[in-house]
C-alpha cells in the first residue's frame, strides 16, 4: 500500500509538476493525510455515483460512513497535531501550506493554485465539518431507510463534504471560489433531492440562482483584488494588502468609484458573495425555501457547513477586510440586521424546519457582526491588526458551537418528522412521552442556542456580546434583544412540540428510529452541553497569539435573565394548551374578570407578546420577507418573461425586415461611433 | 462639355433610371430588362472609364449570364402577365426612409474625405497585364484567390444540383 | 449498405485530418502574403476539423439515410476549406472570398432536408440575408481600399487614423462578422435558419461557424484594426451587452430546441465578445479555449436532440419531460452538455467562461463584467429549465428508449469527455497561451 | 466638369441604395435576387473607382472586382437553385408566404 502511494506520489512529483512542500517538521504522512481528508469523501461519490445503483445499493450507507469515518478521524487527528504538538512556533499559530501545485497561471505571479492552507480556522473548520457530516451520514443510515436512490443520496453526500472541505482547505481565493461554486452544485443536488416535488425542484432552482448571483459579487471581489494585488494567494494577499506603504495597499486604496476606494468595493463584493451563501439579507430568501431537501440534509448544509461558508470566508479574508472601515461597517449592520430580522421571523413560523431556518440565519447574523465589530485599524491610525480581534474569536466560536447545536436541533427535528409525518407544528405536541431521548438532547440544544449556562452556546454568545458591547452600544442592544428572542422561538417549539396539547399517535408506534438516530443525537448533545469550556481564546485568534479571554460574571447576568425571561414567557404561553386568550375571551362575566386578579398582567403580557411581538413586529417582518423580498426574485423572472414577450415581433419571420433592421444596426452603428461616442 | 462628359452623363442616367425602375416597376419581365439596361450602363462605365477587360467580364458574365439566368427562373415560376403583388405602404415609407439615410450618411462621410492621390507610376489595366497577375504566386499575384473561386463555383455547383435534381416533387 | 461504408471511411479520413492538422504547425506566409500561418492558426483549424469529425460522428445515422451523403461532405469540406482560407488569409480579398466560400455551399446544405418546406425557407433566408450581408461588407471593404489603397492585412494597420470615413468603412466591414457570429441586431436569420435546417447543418452552423469567424475577428481586430481600437472596443462592448441580453430574453421563451439553443448560442457569442474585447494575449487564449469547450458542449446538446429528433420527431422541449426515466446515457450527456453552456462547475464551461470574464476585466470596465456576469445569471434559468425537464417533470408518454448507433455513441463520449477534462487539465489552456505568445 | 471620382462614387453609393430598397421591398423572390446583384454591382463600379482614380499603381480593386464578379454569379445560382426548390414545395415565390418559421 505504502509502496503505491509513493509511486503515485513520485509520478505527481515528476509528471505533473506537483510540488509538496515540506514544511512541517511531521514528514510526509502528514501531508498526504491531509489530502485524503476531502479524497474519502470524493473517492465515495465517485464509486457509488458510477456503481451504487447496480452493484452495491445495499451496502451504500455504510461505504459511506466508513470511509468518512476515516475522514472525520484524520481530520481529529490533524486538529490534534496542529494544534497541541506542531502548530504553535514561538507561541503563534502559524499558516502552514504543506501542499501546492499551480494549477495555471494567468500572468506572472497571478496563478490558480491548489494547495491546502492550515490555519486554526481551517483546521477547526475541517474538524467540525468532517464531524457532522458523519453524525448526518450515521443518522441518514435509518433516517432514509429504504429510500429508492439510497445510493444516490450518499453519492450526493460525498460530493458535498468534498466540495466544502476544499473549499476549507483552499489556499488560494480562485481555489476557494471553485470549490464555492462546487458547493452550490451539490447544495443543488441535496436541495431538489425529492425530484418528484414541485415545491423541492422550485426550491433548489431558486437556490442556485440567488447563490449565483452573489457569487458574481465574490468573483468582482476577486477580479478588484487581483488586479490590486497581483496575486490570488491568500497569504500573500494578505501579506501584501495589510503592510503599510506597500505599493499594492496604495493602489487599493487610492483608486476609487463612487467614493470609495477599490479595497473597500472589493471587501463589500466579496461579502456580498458570503452574504449569499450564508443567508443574510436580503439574499436570504432560499434559505426557508431549501427545507425541502431531507432532513438530515439540512442539518449538514444549514447548519454547520455551507451557510457558515459565507463566515468562513470573512474570516479568512478578515485582515484584508479590516483594512476598510467601510466594509467592516457594512458586514457589521447587514450582520445585526439580519440577526434581528430573522428572530422575528422565527417567532411566527408554524413550519418545524422552517423557524430552524431563520433561526440559523440570525445567528449566523451573529457570528457576521461579531467579526465586524472585531474593529477597524484605520481608527486607531496604525496598520497593525492584532489585539482588536475579540468579536473575530467570538464569531469562530459561535461556529463552533453554533454548528453543534444546529445539527442537533435540525437532527432531532428529523427525529420528530420522522415519527410524526409532518412538519407542521399543529400536529405535534405532547411526544415527551413517545420521545424521550429526542426530547432530552433537543432540550439541550435549545438551552444551548438560548444561551444558558453551562451549555455550548452561552459561552460563545458571551464573547459575542461582550465584543458588540465594546465596539457600540445600539449594536449590543439589539444584540441583546435579538438573544432574548432567540430564546422565546426556541423554547416556543420546544414546548409546542414535546409538550402542549396530547398527540393522537396514527397506526403502529414505531419508536424513536433506532440506534443509528439516536446516537448522532447523543453525541451531539454531548458536545453542545461542554464544548463551551474549550478555550476557544487559546486557539484560533485574529493573528495567531492566544488571546486571554477574560470572563466577567457580572457582565452575564443581563443576557442570561433576558434568556430566562424569554423562555419562561414561552413556558408560560406553550407549555399547556393556550387556553388563556380562548377563555378570557369566552367568560363574559365581568366581575369575574375584575376578581381575577392576574388577568390584568395577563391581558397586558398578551397584549405585549401576541399583539405587539407578533402582530406589529413580527408577521410585518414576516410579510415583508415572504412579498416583499421573496417578491423581488420572482419580479425579476416575471419580468424578464413579459419583455422576452413583447419584444418577440422582431423575430417576424419576415426576412425583408431582418435587412431593415440589419441596415438600421448598420447607419446606427456607424452614426453613434462617428458623431456621439468618439 | 466635351463628349467625352456626355457620354458619362448618359451612361450615369442609364444605369441610375433603369436601376430604380428595375426595382419598382410590377412587371417582373420588365424588371428583367430594366436590370439588363442597368448592368450594361455599368459596363458602358467600366468602358468609359478605360477598364476594357472588367467591361467585357461585365458584359459576359452579367449579361450574357446572370441576366438569362434570372429570365429563365422567371419563366419557370412566373405566368405570363401576371402582376407582381404590391408591397404595404408603411413598408415602403421605412424602406425609402432606411435607404435615404443610409445613402445620406454615405455621401457626407465619401464627401467629407478627401482622397489621397498618388504620383506613382500607372499599371494599365490591359489584357496581358491582368492575365500575369491572376496567374502569379509571387507578391502582387493573384493565383491564390483564383483556386478557391474556382472551388467555390465547384461547391455551388454540386449544391445546384443537388438541390435542383429533388427526385419528386410533394405536397401539392 | 453504400452509404454505410462510404460514411466509415470518410470518418476515418476526418480523423486523419483532425490529427494530422498537429504536425504542421510552422509559422509562414505563402502566394506573396495571401495565406500566413502559424502554429495558433494550426490550433485552431484543428479545433475545426474535431468539430467536423464529431459531427460526422454524432449525425451518422441521418446521414445514412440521406440520399446525398457524399454531396453532403463535399459542401461541408469546402466550407471547411474555406474557413482554413479564412483564418489563414492574409488580405481582405481573400478573406472575402473564403468568407463565401464558408457561406453558400452551408445555405445549400441548410436544404438538405428536400421534402421539407421549413428546410427550403431557412436556406432561402439563408441565401438572401447572406448576399445582403456580403454586399455590406464589400461595400466596406472597397471604401477601406479607397482610403488605405490596400487590402493586405499587413499594410491596412499603417494607414488608418480614425477617420470618420474609416469609422463608417469599419462598420460596413464588422458588420460581416456580426452577421456571420449572430451578433445582435444582426442575428435575425439565425434562429429561423437553424430551426429548418437539418439538425447536421444546423449543428456545422452554430458550432464550426461561428467558431471560425470568432478565430478570424481576434486577428482582424487585434492586428488589422489595431489603430482603431478604442473605437472597435467600445462597439464590441455595445453590443456585447446587447447581444447577451436579447440572446438571453429570446431564449426563455423558446419550445423547439434547435431555436433554444439558436438563441441559447447567440448569447454565448456575447460572451465571447466579453473576453475578445481585452485585447490581449489574455484575450486571444481565452476566446480559443472557449470555442474548444463550445465544440463540446454544444456539438453534444445539439447530438442528442438530433438523435431524439431523428429518432421520434420530436423536438420540443415540453416532449423531453421524463427523458431520464428510459434514456440515463443521453440524458446525462445533455445535462452535461447545458451545465457546460450555463457555465457551472466543474465543467468545461465553467472554466472558459471564467476565463473569458477575467480577460474582459483586464480593462478595468467593471460596469460592463457586471452586465456580463449577470446575464450569466439569467442565463440559468433557461439552462435549468430543460435540465429540470429532463430530470424531474413527470410525462406520461415519455420518450422510448432511444437506439443509438456505435459512432453516434463515440462522438457523444467524446463530446461528455472533452467537457469534463478541458476543464480540468490545465494544460490544454497554457498551451493556448503558448501558442498566443 | 470632369466628371471624375466623385460622380462615380455618387452614381455607385446611389445604385447600392437602390438595390438595397429593393431588397426591402420586393416582394418576389427572383426581384430579391436582382435587387442583390444591382447591390454588388454598384460595389464593383467601387473598386474600379478607386483603382483608376486614387491607386492607379496597384490593380488590387479591378481584381477585386472580377471575383466579386464570379461570386455573384455563384451566389445567384446557388439562390435560384434554392428559390426554383421552394417554389415546388409552396407553389409560389412570393416571400411572404415563406415566413413559416418566427418568434
Amino acid at each position: 500500500m505504502i509502496e503505491v502511494i509513493r509511486i503515485t506520489y513520485y509520478i505527481m512529483n515528476e509528471f505533473l509538476q506537483i510540488r509538496l512542500l515540506q514544511v512541517l517538521p511531521i514528514g510526509w504522512n502528514f501531508g498526504w493525510s491531509l489530502l485524503l481528508i476531502p479524497l474519502l469523501p470524493f473517492a465515495g461519490f465517485l464509486l457509488l455515483g458510477l456503481f451504487g445503483r447496480k452493484y452495491i445499493k445495499n451496502s451504500a450507507g455504510i461505504i459511506a460512513t466508513a470511509l468518512l469515518l476515516v475522514s472525520t478521524v484524520l481530520s481529529i487527528y490533524i486538529a490534534y497535531v496542529y494544534f497541541f504538538e506542531y502548530g504553535k512556533v514561538m507561541g503563534m499559530y502559524q499558516k502552514f501550506v504543506p501542499i501546492q501545485f499551480t494549477w495555471l497561471e494567468f500572468s506572472q505571479g497571478v496563478s490558480i493554485d491548489f494547495g491546502v492552507l492550515i490555519d486554526p480556522i481551517s483546521v477547526m473548520m475541517l474538524a467540525i465539518v468532517t464531524f457532522i457530516s458523519l453524525m448526518v451520514h450515521i443518522y441518514s443510515l435509518a433516517y432514509m431507510k429504504g429510500d429508492e436512490r439510497f445510493p444516490t443520496y450518499y453519492a450526493f453526500l460525498g460530493l458535498f463534504t468534498f466540495s466544502m472541505l476544499g473549499l476549507v482547505m483552499a489556499s488560494n481565493i480562485f481555489q476557494m471560489y471553485i470549490f464555492w461554486e462546487l458547493v452550490g452544485v451539490s447544495s443543488f443536488l441535496l436541495i431538489g433531492y425529492y425530484y418528484n416535488k414541485p415545491s423541492a425542484v422550485a426550491a433548489c432552482k431558486k437556490a442556485f440562482i440567488v447563490t449565483r448571483f452573489a457569487d458574481l459579487g465574490f468573483l468582482l471581489g476577486i477580479l478588484i483584488l487581483s488586479f490590486h494585488a497581483g496575486t490570488l494567494d491568500f497569504n500573500t494577499l494578505v501579506q501584501r494588502l495589510t503592510v503599510d506603504g506597500s505599493e499594492e495597499l496604495h493602489s487599493a486604496y487610492t483608486s476609487t468609484f463612487l467614493g470609495a476606494s477599490a479595497l473597500t468595493w472589493a471587501a463589500i463584493l466579496i461579502f456580498i458573495g458570503g452574504a449569499g451563501k450564508s443567508a443574510m439579507f436580503p439574499l436570504h430568501v432560499w434559505l426557508p425555501d431549501a427545507m425541502e431537501g431531507p432532513t438530515p440534509v439540512s442539518a449538514l448544509i444549514h447548519a454547520a457547513t455551507m451557510v457558515v461558508a459565507g463566515v468562513y470566508l470573512v474570516a479568512r479574508m478578515f485582515p484584508i477586510f479590516s483594512m476598510s472601515e467601510g466594509a467592516m461597517h457594512f458586514v457589521t449592520y447587514v450582520g445585526i440586521f439580519s440577526a434581528l430580522f430573522a428572530a422575528l421571523i422565527a417567532c411566527t413560523q408554524t413550519d418545524i424546519k422552517r423557524v430552524l431556518a431563520y433561526s440559523t440565519m440570525s445567528q449566523i447574523g451573529f457570528m457576521m457582526f461579531a467579526l465586524g465589530v472585531s474593529g477597524s485599524n484605520l481608527k486607531n491610525g496604525s496598520l497593525n491588526y492584532s489585539g482588536l480581534g475579540a468579536g473575530y474569536t467570538a464569531a469562530m466560536f459561535h461556529l463552533f458551537t453554533h454548528a453543534i447545536f444546529k445539527a442537533l436541533l435540525f437532527l432531532g427535528a428529523g427525529s420528530v418528522i420522522h415519527f410524526i409525518h409532518s412538519n407542521e407544528l399543529k400536529d405535534m405536541g405532547g411526544l415527551r412521552k413517545y420521545l424521550p431521548i429526542t426530547n432530552i438532547t433537543f432540550l439541550i440544544a435549545c438551552l444551548a442556542i438560548s444561551g444558558v449556562p453551562p451549555f455550548a452556546g452561552f459561552f460563545s454568545k458571551e464573547e459575542i456580546l461582550l465584543a458588540a458591547y465594546q465596539h457600540k452600544a445600539l449594536i449590543y442592544w439589539i444584540a441583546l434583544i435579538t438573544s432574548g428572542l432567540t430564546a422565546f422561538y426556541m423554547f416556543r417549539l420546544y414546548f409546542l412540540i414535546f409538550w402542549n396539547k396530547g398527540t393522537i399517535v396514527h397506526g403502529e408506534h414505531h419508536g424513536e428510529g433506532g440506534f443509528a438516530m439516536m446516537l448522532p443525537l447523543v453525541l451531539l448533545a454531548v458536545g453542545a452541553a461542554f464544548a463551551g469550556f474549550i478555550p476557544f481564546g487559546n486557539f484560533v485568534t485574529a493573528d495567531g497569539k492566544p488571546m486571554e479571554v477574560v470572563f466577567h460574571w457580572q457582565f452575564s447576568i443581563a443576557p442570561v435573565s433576558i434568556a430566562l425571561a424569554g423562555i419562561f414567557t414561552a413556558m408560560w404561553l406553550y407549555r399547556k394548551q393556550n387556553n388563556k386568550p380562548v377563555a378570557i375571551a369566552n367568560s363574559l362575566n365581568v366581575f369575574y374578570k375584575a376578581g381575577y386578579n392576574k388577568f390584568y398582567i395577563d391581558e397586558l403580557y398578551l397584549f405585549i407578546t401576541k399583539k405587539i411581538l407578533f402582530n406589529l413586529v413580527g408577521r410585518p417582518a414576516a410579510w415583508f420577507d415572504k412579498n416583499v423580498v421573496d417578491g423581488m426574485v420572482n419580479l425579476t423572472g416575471n419580468t424578464t418573461q413579459l419583455i422576452s414577450e413583447k419584444i418577440k415581433e422582431f423575430q417576424s419571420g419576415k426576412v425583408q425586415q431582418y435587412a431593415i433592421y440589419f441596415l438600421a444596426g448598420v447607419i446606427g452603428l456607424a452614426v453613434v461611433f462617428i458623431y456621439i461616442w468618439k | 462639355m466635351s463628349g467625352s462628359t456626355i457620354i458619362f452623363y448618359m451612361l450615369a442616367a442609364l444605369t441610375l433610371v433603369s436601376g430604380i425602375l428595375a426595382v419598382t416597376t410590377r412587371q417582373i419581365f420588365r424588371a428583367a430588362i430594366f436590370l439588363l439596361f442597368s448592368l450594361i450602363g455599368i459596363a458602358g462605365l467600366y468602358f468609359w472609364m478605360q477598364y476594357d477587360f472588367v467591361a467585357a467580364v461585365q458584359i459576359v458574365v452579367y449579361v450574357g449570364g446572370i441576366t438569362v439566368l434570372i429570365i429563365f427562373s422567371i419563366f419557370l415560376t412566373q405566368q405570363a402577365g401576371e402582376l407582381l403583388p404590391k408591397q404595404k405602404i408603411g413598408r415602403l415609407l421605412y424602406s425609402a426612409l432606411a435607404a435615404f439615410c443610409g445613402f445620406a450618411l454615405t455621401m457626407v462621410q465619401l464627401c467629407q474625405h478627401t482622397f489621397k492621390t498618388t504620383t506613382e507610376q500607372p499599371i494599365l489595366p490591359t489584357v496581358s497585364n491582368i492575365g500575369d497577375r491572376m496567374l502569379s504566386v509571387e507578391e502582387n499575384g493573384f493565383a491564390l484567390p483564383f483556386e478557391v473561386v474556382s472551388i467555390l463555383l465547384l461547391a455551388a455547383m454540386i449544391g445546384c444540383i443537388v438541390i435542383a435534381l429533388r427526385s419528386k416533387p410533394t405536397t401539392a | 449498405m453504400k452509404n454505410e461504408k462510404l460514411l466509415s471511411i470518410i470518418q476515418f479520413l476526418l480523423l486523419g485530418n483532425f490529427i494530422v492538422g498537429f504536425f504542421f504547425n510552422q509559422t509562414g506566409t505563402l502566394f506573396g502574403g495571401l495565406f500566413t500561418t502559424n502554429a495558433l492558426m494550426a490550433f485552431e483549424k484543428s479545433i475545426l476539423s474535431l468539430g467536423v469529425y464529431l459531427i460526422s460522428l454524432l449525425f451518422s445515422d441521418w446521414l445514412k439515410k440521406s440520399e446525398h451523403m457524399p454531396e453532403f461532405f463535399i459542401l461541408m469540406l469546402a466550407a471547411l476549406l474555406g474557413m482554413f482560407f479564412m483564418i489563414s488569409s492574409g488580405s481582405l480579398l481573400m478573406f472575402f472570398l473564403s468568407l463565401e466560400l464558408s457561406t453558400i455551399p452551408v445555405a445549400a446544405m441548410a436544404n438538405f432536408d428536400l421534402e421539407k418546406k421549413i428546410s427550403s425557407e431557412a436556406s432561402m433566408k439563408m441565401i438572401l440575408s447572406s448576399a445582403f450581408s456580403s454586399g455590406i461588407l464589400l461595400f466596406g471593404i472597397s471604401l477601406i481600399y479607397g482610403v488605405t489603397g490596400t487590402i493586405n492585412f499587413a499594410e491596412i494597420p499603417t494607414l488608418l487614423d480614425g477617420s470618420p470615413l474609416q469609422i463608417l468603412a469599419f462598420v460596413f466591414l464588422f458588420t460581416a462578422f456580426a452577421f456571420k457570429l449572430s451578433i445582435v441586431p444582426f442575428h435575425l436569420w439565425t434562429a429561423d435558419v437553424y430551426e429548418g435546417a437539418p439538425m447536421a447543418v444546423t449543428s456545422f452552423l452554430s458550432v464550426i461557424s461561428k467558431g471560425s469567424i470568432a478565430f478570424i475577428l481576434l486577428t482582424t481586430l487585434y492586428k488589422v484594426f489595431a489603430p482603431m481600437q478604442e473605437i472597435w472596443y467600445n462597439m464590441v462592448m455595445l453590443l456585447s451587452i446587447i447581444t447577451m441580453i436579447v440572446g438571453n430574453l429570446f431564449a426563455l421563451r423558446q419550445q423547439n430546441i434547435k431555436r433554444f439553443l439558436a438563441f441559447s448560442s447567440i448569447a454565448q457569442v456575447g460572451f465571447i465578445l466579453v473576453g475578445l474585447s481585452s485585447n490581449s494575449i489574455q484575450g486571444t487564449s481565452s476566446v480559443v479555449y472557449f470555442v474548444l469547450i463550445y465544440v463540446f458542449s454544444n456539438l453534444a446538446a445539439f447530438g442528442v436532440a438530433g438523435a431524439i429528433a431523428q429518432q421520434t420527431g420530436k423536438e420540443r422541449i415540453d416532449d423531453f419531460r421524463g427523458l431520464y426515466q428510459h434514456n440515463p446515457f443521453i440524458s446525462w450527456i445533455l445535462a452535461l452538455a447545458l451545465f457546460s453552456l450555463a457555465g457551472i462547475p466543474p465543467t468545461a464551461g465553467f472554466f472558459g467562461k471564467l476565463f473569458l470574464i477575467t480577460a474582459g476585466a483586464s480593462k478595468g470596465n467593471y460596469l460592463f463584467i457586471i452586465v456580463a456576469a449577470l446575464n450569466l445569471i439569467i442565463s440559468l434559468y433557461y439552462y435549468l429549465r430543460v435540465i429540470r425537464a429532463v430530470f424531474m417533470d413527470k410525462n406520461e408518454h415519455p420518450i422510448e428508449k432511444i437506439i443509438l448507433n456505435p459512432s453516434a455513441k463515440l462522438g457523444m463520449i467524446i463530446c461528455g469527455a472533452g467537457i469534463v477534462l478541458v476543464g480540468l487539465l490545465s494544460c490544454i489552456y497554457d498551451y493556448i497561451t503558448a501558442l498566443t505568445v | 466638369m470632369q466628371p471624375g471620382l466623385y460622380h462615380i462614387l455618387f452614381i455607385s453609393a446611389a445604385l447600392f441604395f437602390i438595390g438595397v430598397f429593393g431588397f426591402f421591398t420586393r416582394r418576389n423572390l427572383i426581384t430579391i435576387l436582382m435587387s442583390v446583384e444591382l447591390v454588388l454591382n454598384s460595389v464593383n463600379l467601387n473598386f474600379i473607382a478607386f483603382n483608376k482614380y486614387v491607386w492607379p499603381h496597384k490593380m488590387d480593386g479591378l481584381f477585386f472586382s472580377i471575383f466579386v464578379i464570379a461570386i455573384a454569379a455563384a451566389e445567384a445560382a446557388v439562390a435560384i437553385a434554392i428559390i426554383i426548390n421552394l417554389y415546388r414545395s409552396h407553389q409560389s415565390i412570393d416571400v411572404e408566404n415563406a415566413e413559416e418559421m418566427k418568434f
